[in-house]
């Protein structure tokens, strides 16, 4: 290993080290400010020198890792959102009884797993991220033991993920007993040479597509997202909706790009039908849902629908409205559940479209808050959401893919009715009491609303001055 | 002289400004002063105007204030062209109009809305004017539209009675069908010659069309459908005889003298196309004649007094359309003027007679009123004879016997014209005085009241006294030949052609009139004054026609079902939009999927397995298919 | 640099009124009326100042603002004026005055953001009627809606939330289309010229093959016919009428459906003339069709501004007609209809809001006789009841003049059917008098006439409508140069129809090829 | 060494794939849906080896221990969390733990 190979995955030890770190601190004395700082204190760390040291040119570390603009620019999104899910984290565990230090334990580890999943290039280093992201949030699924539905949640995860990784792995060894290779670079080499794919390397990809469209929630192995967001603690649900799809997707794109999928009618007809269903099955589960974290389960589903269209336009183009989506998708997700958290009292998740009942005239910032994150999901100018939509749209309509674009346009009409409906119901008249006092001291939830404050500060920034994100995409992305 | 010009529609029309900003604050004397003051002053001016137009009928005055609209050659201006024929006009609803007034401020003088009447009598006169003033179609469709609107008020001027708004509002719609027709022609008109000014349409007409041209021919059956519509003509003729809900004035000014008359004036301003239009000219006559004979058969049957009236209004247009028909331009106008003298006396008798009864308007109920209201009686009788154009000394003899005469002799008569016409004379004749007799003769049935004071007998007396004289500035060949009118009005409407061989024998044809004109009245007299039992025999032997004739032909029946009843229908039962199911069905089906989705999420981890390997054998089986 | 001011007071008062009601209860609708006004005064001063022919040399434009936003996209904040967009700005900011006036006592729950939301549709609205970059256009095609969508949701009657959904997915869905169409312009531009743009000007001239100009208008016009709107699109419009507060119909009929009208003449007629003289006896027969089935159902409506609102239905069938027979004389008479409508419908509308203060009720049937206790509303609801019906003399009666006069040259038939639809117009508005004012009084609680502030809206109303009645020409000179001008580049560029061989996009291009 | 085909590999390690995947769906008691998942994997390790064995690569047996290491990993915190679903559902039925749900 060299010098700079060291230097270059400094980011991945730091965040083993400061898992590590934060072992022995609880060895030494349980204090969950102090760990909750570490952590959050590593994720920026991480983050800075990541951007400080980003490599000019694209860096391989053979065979496992590839550091290029397109990783790089994934990894720093997924240290940035972690980051904010601790912070969201702090206050809501707070008020919890149960442990809480180990949690941030697993939060690092996960946020390890999908780094190493953005950067991968070979079936190994794949291998190893997702099973180090999906065992952390096994966990982390069923961290609030007393609640009955955050262990149900988690063992439904684990089978249906084990289940899937067995899909992925079953398929990565077809892929490898036919092309004799598990680096990507390899399959791609071999690909370019056969004439035709053979058919057992079909089966490979297709069962491979199993398990990543497990990972992705695409409809039909969407099934879980529901229950698992519903049972998971907030900050969880955040985690899982964001970073876990994030890293899946961004290694999707990295692999079917680099073997060129689109050549394939098969692939791209399995990936357009899963879009579609994707959108269509997850805003119809959502339209009359009352649950909101159920709701925002399905609708994520559709999200990541959306987000095929634009990863089926393929080109530098639809590379890039992904990486936008992704920014935009992930500033927003992890906004509503941040509110979410915020709301939640030490029983239960404010999940119920209940507790949200005049919201604007008990918490107007709050509820404001929730409302642009909200019409940022449904898509609405002034917010990062319509950015990030338009650029699907652009890369489909610009490679014409119009039967994807026009059900995106459908879809976006169907889903805008369960969005404006929690709107609604914050903005129906409240006659009831004023809203408790809060139970913790009010300076514990200063860190969850700076969060986010500065999270709908730039879902506004990014929404109405979209260059500068742009820019920052299209230096890191086409590197 | 011209600049004065637009003073006459202005003056009213500050008037009715007036006192709308006003709202009822002026006093009564105040409002009306401004009210009949201003009608007045309107009336003066074009006495003014009228004798330095008197002096050389063939000049026209024309002022133009502002233009309009103007885009792309469409230019309609707000100008004003005063010819013989407008003249005759304008000094029919200036001065008729100004004795309706003063008329009004007694006969309304205990009314709460005495303020909010004078303004919309006041916008009345404006529109009139403006509608006989105009130099081009567009403003004229103005007026035409304003009087609608104040025929639509003043009929509804007693808006606590539900049916008067029900009244007001059929009167507007069913004129609003016959505009439409006109505005129609108005597009089809501005099409072909790129104007709509009145007189360049005239002078161009007959260089771009020859006789009986298509174009010309529809053109002047719209406009002939916006006239039957304003004058009460078959087959829009429903609405005058409920106008009747409206004051006694309104009814004489409005749905009398002026108003009504505002569809001959249209056909006579563009009688130029209707000559160019032989079929279309026909069917003005066609209806004329219809229209005077179903009418006076309804008037027979009425038992309200103004009712009675109403249709005889229908009658006599119909007798001006039929001149209009046969070419006799000038009859028409003529008839008209002699027509509004009378009428409108007769409404204000009328009026009068059903304010001293208080508010009583069946006529079988009234009578011996002759001695109890003497100088009513008489002005009401002189009307009376000159609607049934008693022989020689009545001016609705001269202007009837004139389109009598025409209808037979004129180029465009013919004999059916002619036995309509005189059929319609002697009905006339017998409903007239089937009302004088029931009214003022016989015993006294409901007790007067108070008398009528002076404001109401002056303006009788003098419109009597005009349903007398007026005839004489126009006599027939037999009687003293004078044309002051026709002379008048020759600039701008031609004579009639006559039939060849048909110059002679119009001293026969009005030695028929006479006669039956006479005969008419000994009939009234037979059946309503010495046998009255026999006329209840007649009346039973005869009951389904009676009431067919009561109720108008039964046209509004036909109405209501071929048009009211379906419109009705059709949006009372689509009142929630039936469009709107779609966009429900939608939602439902929607929901339904929805609900079909949200089964497959039944928690079973196992269930949820065996979807992720339906997908997985799903997207196996699409690889294979494809590859 | 003006016109970015107007947007700015706008959105910048809505901002202020909503802090300055935490400060004092009250103050927000002095802020409100202070931002109308100044941009009332503003438009007024530049119409003045620019009559109509008086503009840049050789172009239609008074005034314009350029500056960039998303260069990488194309997009840029480009603002223009000219002489019909100035017309409509009039008419915006003359309606918001009112607006707030009406909404003045109306209004007692949480005012400061009542009226934040009120002048941020202004904006909206305003920035629409501005715009000459189609993402801008889009971006403040939206931006209306939502501020609008919180006046019915949390303002409205009882039934608000349905009728907020139902405006805000049939205004949004329709808006996705014509985003759609807006992308698939920009990217044929784009590959054909090299030049990615989404100005106006430039994707003016756009060579586009027959079904490519074909579907992308589709995609306008979807927006514009939902807005308008045009039957069967518009059971949206009944509902969000008659449940949001009285300031919101009034927006809602007076100016929201002129962004509809306003984007057939600027956007998809200029943009696709020739497709859009294909479609035009169908849009034509669409038309007909709004304006006779409007008719119909507003005469048995029992709910009075449900009852205005299928006019407003009605009247907008004329706008349909109007544009699509492609001449001055139709063309003008749409703008005037665009203005007479607003004026006259918002009047209706205000009636509506006036009689509900005083007797909480709108049905129809439960009202009668008010006339002997309110002479004044009596004259006013008279007037605009006849504007509506088209009393010449009034407003609306030029506008539709004008339209049927220029829709006679394009089809007899379907004027014929339309001038049928003034005979049901005539209906429906008589049956307002008749079931409101005319006969016995049904309740006479709480029955005071008109307030001097409710004097003070109506009567710049009645001024305008009489005023455009008798003397339209500053307005008809004004939108004159634009109408000709649009009108002139569609006969010259159908004069060459384009290729029907050539692909919609010559290859799979996108920006980074 | 080359008595055993690379196809008879896949397919035995197909059959083993089947029999896990079907056991999951029929079996209703978690530890036993656990074991059959378990089965699964370790069949994907199988073809991993007859892969690997093929190109004459170690690769595949690389990665087999990988997945051996993961496999133990999930099975612990699995185990674990079964035993917690236990002490609240008092039942090892998969098919109970059904809260949510719609």
């Amino acid at each position: 290993m060299s010098k700079t190979d060291f230097l270059n995955v400094i980011p991945l030890f730091m965040l083993t080290s400061s898992a590590i770190l934060i072992m022995f601190s609880i060895s030494v004395k349980r204090n969950h400010k102090l760990i909750y700082i570490i952590t959050a204190a590593s994720f920026v760390a991480d983050f800075f020198y990541l951007v400080m040291y980003h490599p000019k040119v694209k860096w391989v570390i053979e065979p496992l890792f590839i550091f290029d603009g397109f990783g790089v620019f994934n990894m720093g999104l997924i240290l940035l959102t972690a980051l904010a899910v601790t912070m969201i984290s702090y206050a809501y565990f707070e008020q919890r009884e149960e442990r809480k230090e180990e949690y941030y334990i697993l939060l690092i580890l996960a946020t390890l797993g999908a780094a190493v999943l953005v950067i991968s290039k070979h079936f190994v280093s794949l291998f190893l991220g997702l099973e180090i992201l999906s065992v952390s949030l096994y966990a982390m699924i069923a961290y609030l033991r007393r609640r009955e539905r955050s262990d149900e949640a988690g063992i439904k995860y684990l089978i249906m993920a084990a289940f899937s990784s067995a899909f992925i792995l079953f398929g990565m060894a077809l892929v490898y007993a036919v092309t004799g290779a598990m680096e990507f670079s390899g399959i791609a080499k071999f690909l370019s040479t056969a004439p035709q794919m053979p058919l057992l390397l079909l089966t490979g990809f297709g069962m491979m597509i199993v398990g990543v469209g497990f990972k992705l929630s695409l409809v039909p192995f969407h099934m879980w997202a529901a229950d698992v967001y519903e049972g998971a603690p907030a900050p969880v649900t955040a985690f899982i909706a964001t970073v876990s799809k994030g890293g899946m997707m961004a290694l999707l794109v990295r692999f079917f790009n680099l073997v060129d999928g689109y050549r394939y009618t098969s692939l791209v007809v399995i990936f357009t039908v899963i879009a579609i269903a994707s959108m269509l099955v997850g805003n119809l589960l959502a339209l009359r849902q009352r649950n909101v974290k159920r709701i925002l389960a399905y609708s994520s589903i559709a999200h990541i629908g959306y987000l095929l269209v634009a990863f089926l336009a393929g080109g530098a183009m639809g590379i890039e409205a992904v990486s936008f989506y992704l920014v935009a998708y992930f500033i927003t997700t992890v906004g509503a559940f941040g509110i979410l958290a915020t709301l939640s009292d030490r029983d239960r998740d404010a999940e119920q479209m209940e507790d949200y009942q005049g919201l604007l005239w008990r918490r107007p910032l709050t509820a404001a808050i929730l409302s642009a994150m909200l019409l940022s999901l449904a898509g609405i100018p002034l917010t990062a959401g319509f950015v990030g939509k338009f650029y699907l749209v652009a890369a489909g309509v610009n490679n014409h893919q119009w039967l994807l674009v026009s059900m995106l346009a459908l879809n976006s009409a169907i889903g805008l009715y369960y969005y404006i409906r929690i709107i609604a119901v914050m903005f129906e008249r409240h006659e009831g009491e004023e809203e408790p006092a809060d139970m913790l001291h009010p300076s514990v939830y200063i860190v969850s609303g700076v969060t986010m404050a500065v999270l709908v500060a730039l879902l506004l920034w990014v929404g109405v001055y979209p260059e500068w994100m742009m820019d920052v995409i299209k230096t890191y992305v086409n590197s | 002289m011209e600049a004065l010009l637009w003073l006459i529609p202005a003056l009213p029309l500050a008037g009715a400004v007036i006192l709308i900003v006003t709202a009822g604050k002026l006093s009564r004397n105040l409002s009306a002063l401004v009210g009949a003051g201003s009608v007045g002053l309107a009336a003066l001016i074009t006495l003014i105007i009228g004798f330095g137009f008197i002096a050389d009928p063939a000049h026209t005055f024309h002022q133009t204030l502002w233009t309009w609209i103007n885009v792309d050659g469409f230019k309609p201006t707000f100008a004003f062209h005063l010819d013989a024929l407008s003249m005759v006009f304008i000094f029919v609803i200036t001065f008729v109009g100004f004795l309706i007034h003063l008329y009004s401020i007694e006969f309304m003088h205990d009314d709460e809305g005495f303020s909010r009447f004078f303004a919309y009598l006041n916008l009345f006169v404006c529109s009139m004017l403006i509608l006989v003033l105009a130099d081009n179609l567009v403003l004229m469709y103005l007026g035409w539209e304003g009087v609608g609107l104040c025929s639509y008020l003043l009929i509804g001027f007693w808006y606590q009675e539900e049916k008067n708004g029900y009244a007001a509002r059929k009167a507007f719609i069913i004129t609003r069908v016959g505009d439409t027709a006109m505005a129609i022609g108005l597009f089809m008109l501005f099409q072909h010659f790129g104007t709509l000014n009145i007189q360049n349409i005239l002078t161009q007409a007959p260089q771009t069309w020859t006789i009986g041209s298509e174009t010309a021919t529809a053109i002047a059956l719209l406009l002939l459908g916006g006239a039957v519509g304003k004058s009460a003509q078959l087959p829009l003729q429903t609405w005058l005889p409920d106008a009747m809900a409206g004051p006694s004035p309104v009814s004489a000014l409005i749905h009398a003298a002026t108003m009504v008359t505002a569809g001959v004036y249209l056909i006579a301003r563009t009688h130029v196309i209707f000559e160019l239009a032989p079929v279309a000219q026909q069917w003005v006559g066609i209806i004329g004649a219809v229209t005077l004979l179903i009418a006076g058969f309804s008037a027979l049957t009425q038992f309200d007094l103004k009712r009675v009236l109403a249709y005889s209004t229908i009658s006599q247009i119909g007798y001006m359309f039929l001149a209009l028909g046969v070419g006799a331009w000038s009859s028409a106008i003529f008839h008209f003027m002699i027509h509004a003298f009378f009428k409108a006396l007769l409404f204000l008798g009328a009026g009068a007679v059903i304010l001293v009864l208080h508010h009583e308007h069946d006529m079988f109920k009234m009578g011996g009123l002759k001695n109890r209201l003497p100088v009513i009686y008489w002005t009401f009788l002189i009307g009376s004879a000159s609607l049934a154009a008693l022989p020689f000394v009545t001016a609705g003899f001269y202007s009837k016997d004139q389109i009598l005469w025409l209808a037979w002799a004129g180029e465009k008569g013919n004999l059916w014209f002619f036995l309509a016409a005189l059929i319609g004379a002697f009905v006339t004749s017998i409903y007239t005085f089937r009302m004088v007799f029931l009214t003022f003769f016989g015993e006294e049935k409901t007790h007067v009241g108070h008398h009528a004071g002076k404001l109401i007998t002056i303006p009788l007396i003098v419109l009597a006294v005009l349903s007398l004289v007026g005839g004489f500035i126009e006599l027939p060949h037999t009687l003293g030949h004078v044309e002051l009118f026709s002379g008048f009005v020759k600039p701008v409407l031609p004579a009639v052609e006559m039939r060849p061989g048909a110059e002679s024998g119009e001293w026969i044809i009005q030695l028929t009139a006479a006669t039956l004109c006479l005969a008419g009245i000994y009939v009234a007299y037979y059946f309503y004054m010495k046998r009255p039992d026999l006329r209840r025999e007649l009346k039973s032997s005869m009951i389904v026609t009676n009431r067919f004739w009561f109720s108008g032909w039964g046209f509004d029946a036909l109405y209501d079902t071929l048009f009211v009843k379906p419109f009705v229908y059709l949006s009372t039962r689509n009142k929630d939009d039936a469009v709107d199911r779609i966009y429900e069905g939608i939602v439902s089906g929607l929901n339904r999927v929805h609900n079909v989705f949200a089964q497959t999420q039944n928690g079973v981890m196992r269930w949820y397995i065996m979807g992720i390997v339906i997908g997985a054998i799903f997207v196996l089986s699409i690889g294979l298919i494809l590859t | 640099m003006i016109l970015i001011w107007f947007i700015i007071i706008l959105m910048g008062g809505g901002i202020l009124a909503w802090i300055a009601e935490q400060w004092q209860a009250g103050l927000s609708r002095w802020v409100s009326l202070a931002a109308t006004l100044i941009n009332f005064v503003l438009a007024t001063v530049l119409w003045i100042q620019s009559p109509g022919q008086v503009t840049v040399a050789g172009s239609s434009w008074i005034s314009t603002f350029t500056a960039q936003w998303i260069p990488s996209f194309g997009v840029s904040f480009n603002l223009a004026l000219d002489g019909l967009s100035l017309l409509l700005l009039l008419l915006t900011f003359f309606l918001g005055l009112l607006a707030v006036l009406t909404s003045w006592n109306e209004i007692q729950y949480r005012c400061g953001f009542y009226y934040f939301n009120l002048l941020w549709v202004l904006a909206g609205i305003t920035g629409v009627f501005l715009t000459m970059d189609l993402f801008l256009f889009y971006f403040f095609w939206e931006v209306m809606l939502i501020p609008m969508y919180f006046l019915i949701g949390i303002w409205g009657h009882e039934n608000k939330t349905y009728a907020a959904y139902k405006f805000f997915i049939f205004t949004q869905a329709s808006g996705l289309l014509m985003l759609l169409a807006i992308l698939g312009l920009y990217f044929i531009h784009g590959s054909n010229t090299g030049n990615y743009t989404f100005s106006y000007f430039d994707l003016l001239g756009t060579a586009l093959t027959l079904e490519a100009s074909r579907l992308l208008m589709l995609g306008f016009l979807a927006a514009f016919i939902v807005k308008l709107p045009v039957v069967p699109f518009h059971t949206w419009l009944p509902d969000a009428h008659s449940q949001a507060p009285t300031a919101g119909s009034l927006i809602l009929a007076g100016l929201l459906l002129k962004t509809g009208a306003y984007g057939l003449i600027r956007f998809v007629v200029p943009l696709f003339p020739h497709s859009a003289a294909e479609i035009a006896p169908w849009a034509m027969l669409f038309g007909v069709i709004g304006i006779l089935y409007g008719a119909v159902l507003a005469f048995s409506q029992t709910d009075f501004k449900r009852l205005v609102a299928y006019t407003s239905v009605s009247h907008m069938g004329f706008v349909m007609l109007g544009v699509f027979a492609f001449n001055a004389l139709a063309w003008q008479g749409v703008v005037m209809q665009m203005i007479t409508h607003g004026v006259s419908t918002g009047a209706l509308f205000i009636l509506a809001g006036t009689l509900y203060e005083r007797i909480h009720t709108r049905d129809i049937l439960r009202m009668g006789g008010f006339w002997a206790k309110m002479p004044y509303m009596a004259v006013i609801a008279l007037i605009f009841a006849m504007a509506s019906l088209g009393l010449p003399g009034l407003g609306n009666f030029v506008a539709e003049f004008l339209t049927l006069i220029g829709s006679w040259h394009a089809s007899r038939v379907l004027t014929v059917l339309a001038a049928i639809g003034l005979v049901g117009a005539t209906a429906y508005s008589l049956r307002i008098m008749q079931k409101i004012f005319y006969g016995g009084i049904a309740e006479t609680h709480g029955l005071t006439d008109l307030s001097r502030r409710e004097k003070l809206i109506f009567l710049p109303m009645v001024i305008v409508i009489i005023w455009l009645g008798v003397f339209p020409q500053p307005v008809i000179d004004t939108a004159k140069q634009t109408l000709t001008g649009v009108l002139e580049q569609a006969h010259v560029r159908n004069a060459s129809p384009p290729a029907t061989e050539k692909p919609i996009l010559s290859a799979k291009g996108g920006i980074h090829e | 060494m080359n008595t055993i085909s690379v196809e008879a590999g896949l397919i035995l390690a197909g059959i083993l794939f089947m029999l896990g995947l079907i056991s999951v769906m029929i079996r209703r008691n978690i530890i036993f849906m656990l074991i059959s998942v378990e089965i699964m994997l370790n069949a994907a390790g199988l073809a991993f080896i007859v892969a690997g064995a093929r190109w004459a690569q170690p690769d595949g047996q690389v990665m087999f221990i990988f997945i051996l290491t993961m496999a133990a990993a999930e099975v612990s915190v699995g185990l674990a969390l079964i035993l917690q679903l236990y002490h609240q559902l008092k039942t090892l039925d998969g098919d109970a733990a059904n809260k949510m749900k719609g």
